[in-house]
């Protein structure tokens, strides 16, 4: 732990103004704003994880139940909130895909991979792998 | 390892949940939930995606994807309450219930793939 | 010649219970830093204006402040970069104001010492031996680390310090990474018994702005990132291979 | 007042001062170290050195050849038995802050890197990239946090040094954050204050490069030695005064004129070569260099421009990559504050006031004639530096002195006796004189900004780059008048919680002071030796032995003494630089400008 950096003195505090921090700092600047954003999708990943749980138990209820799902499913108003939750997992893609090369250093041998390289490597992941989900689930069609 | 707090695994937790939902989850949605309904796409049978998500194989990964993705939320909803409303004299209160929830719905989420037909 | 209107925040401690803005009408040049308008200030207009400086060339970090709502070297930022005006000038944030602009950072000071910032070793090679050898690119591994200049904009910039000041904050872990990183250092063990407490990095959620105000490039935010995913890797070596140590 | 103690008390913590601080630490563990500093030390001036630090590490390389450029480097005013003990541990101590993690650029083999300076004939020089100083200031004060012993003052303004008895046993000084006056007591006192460039309107100095060091010893009777030689550095950016360092020339940069010509030639300076040359040319040392621009400046062969004459440091021929690799902070700089970029322009530069060789008297432990007092760094004058310093050996000076004074400060704190309680009295005397002189005075009406510019522009006219007896005169006349206008000093600022109005106006009289020594020392010595150059005495004088001038405050003009420099094995010869190395660069006079020498344009 730290040590008195003074050993023999105490040091006298004048009065120092201390800022209060506002309820809503987060309005303060659009990075915090942003910052606060994508930390609430969270949220909708929650859901779409919750949701493909649902939907698995639904499956094991048999075809009639989900098809009742199904209708659900392709309710307008059911839609046009999927379409936000997709808007919000991208927006969650992209802020950590592009967050992902500062926290990792990657290393071959001697070099360090350039973190350009780490980044076009996840976004490559990415495609890839959207890419089969996309076929398996039509492929099962 | 006493001295050292639980905060590693939660955090992995939390990162790998944070991977996988940003590669997985927009493609899944948007075939799924958006893309299939609409018509856009064939829809896929009502066989196939048994297959898919009860196979063995599916349902692991179905396990992984919603345990990580609940512990992903739990992490930064935890900072985020608690530096968005500034509670930190709850931190305690708001990390338990936090991962508490998460817990529980990995319970649900291993019971519903164990017991679902 | 031009002129600017430049909004500085006073506090006068024995006299006042609350800080006010004065504001003050500032000729200046085009090469003018906004810490040349402030010198103006204190040299022609007011000289009780308190503030600090000492280099006028970025490196010794000791003019930070908030200008219009964001921190910077005053001594590296021109006039003509913030116009039209008014200027607003604050001292920089998060941490408690002593008077004026000049703000108190014994608490970094203390935390800089909580995380060993210099070479452990368990043995020492004599001076005779000559220098330890380091490539370039070991040397590349922590270089970037190692320019920081305590000039604090990255606290100021990190809404989790003001929020919680036991938070250790960004440039004290870059530093702690300073020296992990280097291929000379055995001390990676114990600073991370330091940085792994609750108020070490976890506090960090990757806001991400030290990085974005940081003049030296240092790169807090991923310092720390990258800190706790080591921290992760280690973690579960201990668990999986306790016998190993690194 | 407040009163607190120690065993040695440091005051300043730049370079000189953390070293001081761990070369005590160690040698005695038991001493209580403090260091008094008016910044954190991490602000300290030292942290802006750019280029290197010298010693002695090449095969190629030896002592004796380190010692030599530095002594005809200082036109034969060092102490030779100070330079020999110098060059000695340099590489030691060069070698302990590699240890201590200095991040010194290195070799593709592991091994440390060095690069060629000015005036020196090998490579010799030590860098951090191109912020040198600032990675050895911050490994060192990182360092200073491990060691249990060293306790800090930061941000405490010493106003006066407590001398009684010829011995020294503290210091009063004034903590910035709560206004308090406390006197700290130590059995011995390290000056480490560092230098005063700040007498001089434009400078590469900091804004807390005041010479209090300087003026606090010699107001307490320490005398300032050869405080007339005062380096100018060829390369400054004009209006800022911002140092764009010698490795810039030492990498390859050329100098040119306002007709692309390379100029140094017609100075007795060598002849052009695309590559650099040790010793020659670019590489010369910095007195003749500044020297060489005031002679194109006469020949009307410099560019005007904004803010003054300048002439152009050309970098663009090394390339984007060397000069990202090796100074990437002088591109920085020119960017940030040029707006240009060197790789595709030529840098504006001109002369400006870089570092004081003298300062206060001290043998080779760093101890002056006070005793329990000792000095080390800028501040100091142990005589490695003579008339001119050579680029890079102060940093090394700050690590080879540092350490002497601290292990001397330990050994003399280890016998001395506890301060005597009576010398509080004279602390409690200055806490009265700060409250009445600057604290309770209203009604002055000199504005401290302007006394401080005129102070500035009267030292650039007499006692600049070349000095005759009429200007120095008037400058002792005019620096005269100004320490009695000081007296009515307009002041605003009666709060104890951080004023710097009280700082700015302490660092004022601190400048008069040492500015007095400066004009005065310049005007005693009639002979034109490195960076004192008088027109009217244009030769140096050897005729009898070089001396050394020492400075003594009295209650009118400084008295002047003369002390005999030191001389082992180099006696004083010609100073030459640019003799042609290989046969085949043959010498060339100085008209036309050659080929391969001037710029491409
Ligand atoms: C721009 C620039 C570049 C340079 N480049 C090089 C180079 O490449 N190579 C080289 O060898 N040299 C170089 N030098 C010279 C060298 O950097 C300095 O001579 C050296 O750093 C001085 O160190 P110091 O420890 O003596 O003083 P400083 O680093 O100036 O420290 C002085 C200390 O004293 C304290 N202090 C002063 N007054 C008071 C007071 N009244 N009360 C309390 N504390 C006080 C200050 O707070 C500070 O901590 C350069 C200088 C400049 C200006
Ligand atoms: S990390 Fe950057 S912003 Fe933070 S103190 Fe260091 S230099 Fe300043
Ligand atoms: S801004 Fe703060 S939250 Fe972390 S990434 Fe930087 S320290
Ligand atoms: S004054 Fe030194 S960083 Fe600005």
């Amino acid at each position: 732990m730290a040590k008195a950096l003074n050993a023999g003195y105490k040091r006298h505090y004048p009065k120092w103004h201390r800022e209060r921090v506002p309820i809503f700092w987060w309005l303060r600047s659009a990075s915090y704003v942003k910052f606060m954003f994508r930390e609430l999708t969270s949220l909708f990943v929650a859901y779409a994880a919750g949701l493909l749980l649902v939907q698995a138990w639904v499956l094991g209820q048999g075809a009639a139940a989900h098809a009742r799902l199904l209708n659900w499913l392709s309710h307008p108003a059911v839609v046009t909130w999927h379409v936000i939750l997709l808007a919000t997992l991208l927006f969650h893609t992209v802020t950590w895909l592009n967050l992902t090369p500062q926290a990792l250093v990657l290393r071959l041998g001697r070099w360090r991979v350039p973190k350009t390289v780490v980044w076009a490597g996840h976004y490559a992941a990415w495609l890839v792998l959207s890419l089969v989900i996309v076929c398996l689930f039509v492929g099962v069609a | 390892m006493v001295r050292r707090s639980r905060e590693p695994v939660l955090w992995a937790m939390f990162s790998g949940g944070g991977m996988i939902a940003a590669l997985l989850l927009p493609a899944t949605v948007a075939v799924l939930w958006i893309a299939a309904p609409l018509g856009w796409v064939e829809a896929p049978s009502y066989e196939g995606l048994r297959l898919l998500f009860l196979h063995p194989i599916g349902r692991l990964s179905l396990f992984a994807v919603a345990t990580l993705s609940f512990f992903h939320w739990a992490h930064r909803f935890r900072y985020t309450v608690y530096d968005g409303l500034q509670l930190y004299h709850l931190s305690q209160l708001i990390a338990i219930l936090t991962y508490s929830i998460a817990v529980a719905l990995t319970v649900i989420a291993g019971f519903v793939l164990v017991t679902t037909g | 010649m031009k002129s600017v209107a430049v909004e500085v925040l006073r506090y006068r401690p024995e006299t006042e219970a609350e800080p006010s803005f004065d504001v003050f009408d500032v000729p200046y040049e085009d090469n003018w830093m906004i810490l040349d308008a402030i010198n103006h200030i204190k040299d022609q207009v007011d000289g009780t204006l308190s503030y600090r400086w000492a280099c006028r060339m970025g490196v010794c970090g000791s003019c930070g402040m908030m200008v219009n709502g964001k921190p910077v070297l005053t001594c590296a930022t021109y006039v003509e970069d913030v116009l039209p005006g008014p200027v607003r000038v604050e001292p920089l944030r998060g941490f408690p104001v002593v008077r004026d602009l000049v703000t108190d950072i014994q608490d970094f000071m203390v935390k800089l010492q909580r995380v060993k910032p210099w070479i452990i070793r368990e043995e020492e090679k004599p001076l005779a031996e000559g220098e330890y050898l380091q490539t370039p690119e070991e040397l590349e591994d922590y270089k970037q680390y190692s320019m920081c200049i305590n000039c604090m904009l990255c606290y100021a910039a990190c809404p989790i310090y003001e929020l919680d000041p036991e938070f250790i904050g960004p440039a004290a872990i870059a530093l702690a990474q300073r020296y992990n990183l280097d291929s000379r250092d055995q001390g990676r063990e114990e600073r991370m018994d330091v940085l792994s407490q609750h108020d070490g990095m976890w506090g960090c959620t990757f806001v991400g702005d030290c990085s974005v105000v940081c003049p030296k490039k240092v790169d807090p935010a991923g310092a720390i990132q990258r800190y706790k995913l080591d921290a992760t890797v280690d973690w579960f070596q201990s668990v999986l291979m306790p016998w190993r140590k690194r | 007042m407040r009163t607190v103690n120690h065993d040695v008390l440091l005051i300043g913590g730049g370079g000189a001062g953390l070293r001081a601080a761990i070369a005590v630490a160690e040698a005695n563990p038991e001493l209580s170290v403090a260091v008094a500093s008016k910044v954190y030390p991490m602000r300290s001036h030292t942290v802006s050195a750019e280029g290197g630090a010298a010693a002695v590490i090449r095969p190629e390389d030896s002592l004796d050849a380190h010692a030599y450029d530095t002594i005809s480097g200082g036109d034969w005013l060092c102490d030779q038995d100070a330079v020999e003990l110098f060059v000695r541990e340099a590489t030691e101590e060069m070698l302990r802050l590699e240890h201590w993690g200095c991040p010194w650029s290195r070799k593709p083999d592991g091994t440390v890197a060095t690069r060629p300076f000015g005036g020196m004939k090998t490579e010799r020089t030590w860098f951090a990239a191109d912020k040198t100083g600032f990675h050895m200031l911050h490994a060192l004060f990182q360092t200073t946090l491990k060691y249990p012993p060293i306790s800090r003052y930061d941000e405490w303004f010493v106003t006066k040094l407590l001398v009684e008895d010829g011995r020294c046993e503290g210091a009063v000084a004034v903590e910035l954050a709560t206004g308090e006056v406390h006197a700290i007591l130590a059995r011995s006192v390290i000056m480490c204050a560092g230098g005063g460039g700040k007498i001089y309107p434009f400078t590469t100095n900091a804004n807390i490069k005041t010479g209090d060091g300087m003026a606090l010893a010699y107001r307490a009777g320490a005398p300032l030695k050869d405080m007339e030689f005062v380096q100018y550095h060829p390369t400054g950016l004009p209006f800022t005064g911002i140092l764009i360092t010698e490795a810039a020339r030492a990498e390859g940069g050329w100098l040119v004129n306002k007709e692309g010509y390379r100029y140094l030639q017609d100075y007795n300076l060598g002849t052009p070569e695309p590559r650099p040359v040790l010793r020659s040319m670019e590489l010369g040392p910095r007195d003749r260099l500044s020297q060489a621009f005031v002679g194109e400046l006469k020949k009307g062969r410099t560019a005007e421009t904004r803010h003054g004459h300048v002439v152009h440091l050309d970098v663009r021929h090394l390339g984007q990559r060397t000069i990202d690799e090796k100074i990437p902070f002088v591109r920085e700089l020119c960017m940030k504050y040029e707006k240009i970029d060197p790789v595709k322009e030529m840098i504006p530069v001109r002369p400006v006031v870089h570092y004081m060789m003298g300062g206060i008297h001290t043998d080779l432990d760093g101890a002056t004639p006070i005793a329990g007092l000792f000095a080390a760094g800028e501040v100091a004058c142990v005589s490695i530096n003579g008339a001119n310093r050579l680029g890079s050996n102060s940093l090394t000076e700050l690590l080879v002195f540092g350490a002497r004074a601290g292990a001397a400060a330990a050994r003399h704190a280890a016998d001395a006796p506890a301060p005597s309680q009576s010398v509080l009295a004279q602390g409690l005397e200055e806490e009265a004189r700060l409250q009445e002189r600057f604290l309770d005075n209203r009604g002055g009406r000199e504005r401290m900004a302007n006394l401080r510019k005129e102070l500035q522009d009267t030292m650039e006219t007499s006692a600049g780059l070349y000095r005759d007896e009429p200007t120095l005169k008037a400058g002792t006349e005019k620096v005269q008048e100004l320490k009695e206008r000081f007296h009515d000093v307009a002041l605003e600022d009666p709060s104890l919680t951080f004023n710097t109005e009280l700082q700015t106006a302490l660092e004022l009289e601190n400048l008069l002071d040492v500015a007095e020594s400066v004009l005065h020392s310049a005007l005693a010595r009639r002979e034109s030796r490195g960076a004192h150059q008088r027109t009217d005495f244009p030769e140096r004088d050897d005729r009898e032995q070089p001396a050394h001038s020492l400075a003594y405050a009295t209650t009118g003009a400084p008295r002047i003494d003369y002390l005999p420099v030191t001389i082992t094995r180099w006696p004083p010869a010609e100073r030459v630089y640019g003799e042609p190395l290989s046969p085949t660069s043959d010498p060339v006079g100085g008209s036309a400008p050659p080929e391969d020498g001037g710029n491409q344009e």
